[in-house]
């Protein structure tokens, strides 16, 4: 089974209590809506984070929906809203 | 388009860029420095952070959407990430054009979506703690602008 | 606010503005330069002839006026005379100010009153002939948007 | 009695014959009107080019109506539309 890294980024590393995870996603989680509730499971303050609709994820690079499903991942990303220039 | 991990002279990098682009009639550039913060709270650092992979190509995506939008000759984007002091650059952003107002309009636009449509994140330290930037309202306005079609007046 | 009789260079009066304005988060700035011409037809000098004492004093008046009207740190003004090669720099328009749509909206508003409201004449030399240049329509149309309240949106 | 200069600016000074001329204004010529009228008599092509509305006028070094009258001028210009920046 392969393992997909999950990376939070900005505020969102604080929340997660770290900027990567490498895990190992069941089957059955194959949207990003499916991984936020696996990894906030138990989780009330990363839960309550991660479900902010003005939180992007991005899927190996590609900035998706939270029901789009993925066949395999192996990076998901967690973006808090961007602050750049 | 380039991401600076160190300090960047944007001086330089706007005579760079118009030497490449002396046929052009018009040259329009923004930069960003960093600001010093509250006279009694004053800012110490700011650290840029970035998606790297994902924070290029974005760029690469609008500034290519720029260059469709407007009759351009170049573009051209350095952005800093990492620790910074006030007053450094964090951004430089450049157009080249025959006319000045797609040369305006375009910088306008790539600083409008640098800011809220790439992946970058900015903690400011200050005497008084550590907070992440979140953007202003102002710059979800700005960047409504380019898709409302308000600025699609004929250049 | 300069008339430069002569040459000048307006990537090291980016960076003197620069050093001057490291205060301010937001610098924006353009550049006009002698545009080649035609290929088949290629400009080989502009002359830049102006009414001095009512230019510099108009120029004045309208730095004055984009003072009042956007919150700004700094503005800088240089305005060639005299004759040009292609690709030689004609203006150099800077603004400061702490955050950028004030900084972009000062340039563009002091471009289009030297376009239209300042007293300077463009002759161009071309093989074909010489021939004065007359404003664009797109110059009457950019000026008219800071009379008409169209961007008097709050920065 | 005092002269006045009279300037002629860019494609003007070609319609004037020249970019200057000193000329000792009678007292009834005291609008920029009047000065044109004055100039362009017996000059056909260079009263038609002043009379055209996109020529501004300035008097002592300040753009004024055609029909703002002024009490000795020691400088009076014509404008033709600017074309700086």
């Amino acid at each position: 089974m392969n393992e997909t890294r999950l990376l939070f980024f900005g505020p969102l590393r604080e929340a997660a209590g770290g900027g990567e995870r490498l895990v190992q996603l069941p089957d059955e989680v194959a949207t990003p809506a499916g991984v936020i509730d696996w990894i906030s499971a138990g989780d009330e303050v990363l839960a309550a984070r991660l479900a902010q609709p003005d939180i992007r994820i991005a899927v190996d690079q590609k900035i998706v929906d939270r029901d789009a499903s993925f066949d395999g991942a192996e990076e998901i990303a967690f973006l808090p809203p961007f602050s750049g220039g | 388009m380039t991401i600076a991990p160190a300090s960047f002279d944007p001086d330089a990098a706007l005579a760079r860029f118009r030497r490449a682009n002396v046929e052009a009639g018009a040259i329009a550039s923004f930069i960003g420095q960093v600001r010093p913060g509250d006279a009694n709270d004053p800012t110490e650092s700011l650290a840029l952070e970035y998606y790297p992979g994902l924070a290029e190509r974005e760029i690469e995506n609008f500034a290519a959407d720029a260059l469709k939008r407007w009759p351009l000759k170049a573009i051209e984007i350095i952005h800093r990430v990492g620790a910074m002091a006030p007053g450094e650059p964090i951004v430089f952003v450049a157009a080249a054009a025959d006319h000045r107002r797609a040369a305006f309009e375009a910088v306008d636009f790539l600083m409008d979506y640098l800011k809220s449509e790439a992946p970058f994140w900015k903690q400011e330290k200050r005497a008084s703690g550590t907070r992440w930037i979140e953007p202003r309202s102002e710059d979800y306005a700005d960047i409504a602008r380019w898709r409302d079609g308000e600025r699609e007046r004929k250049i």
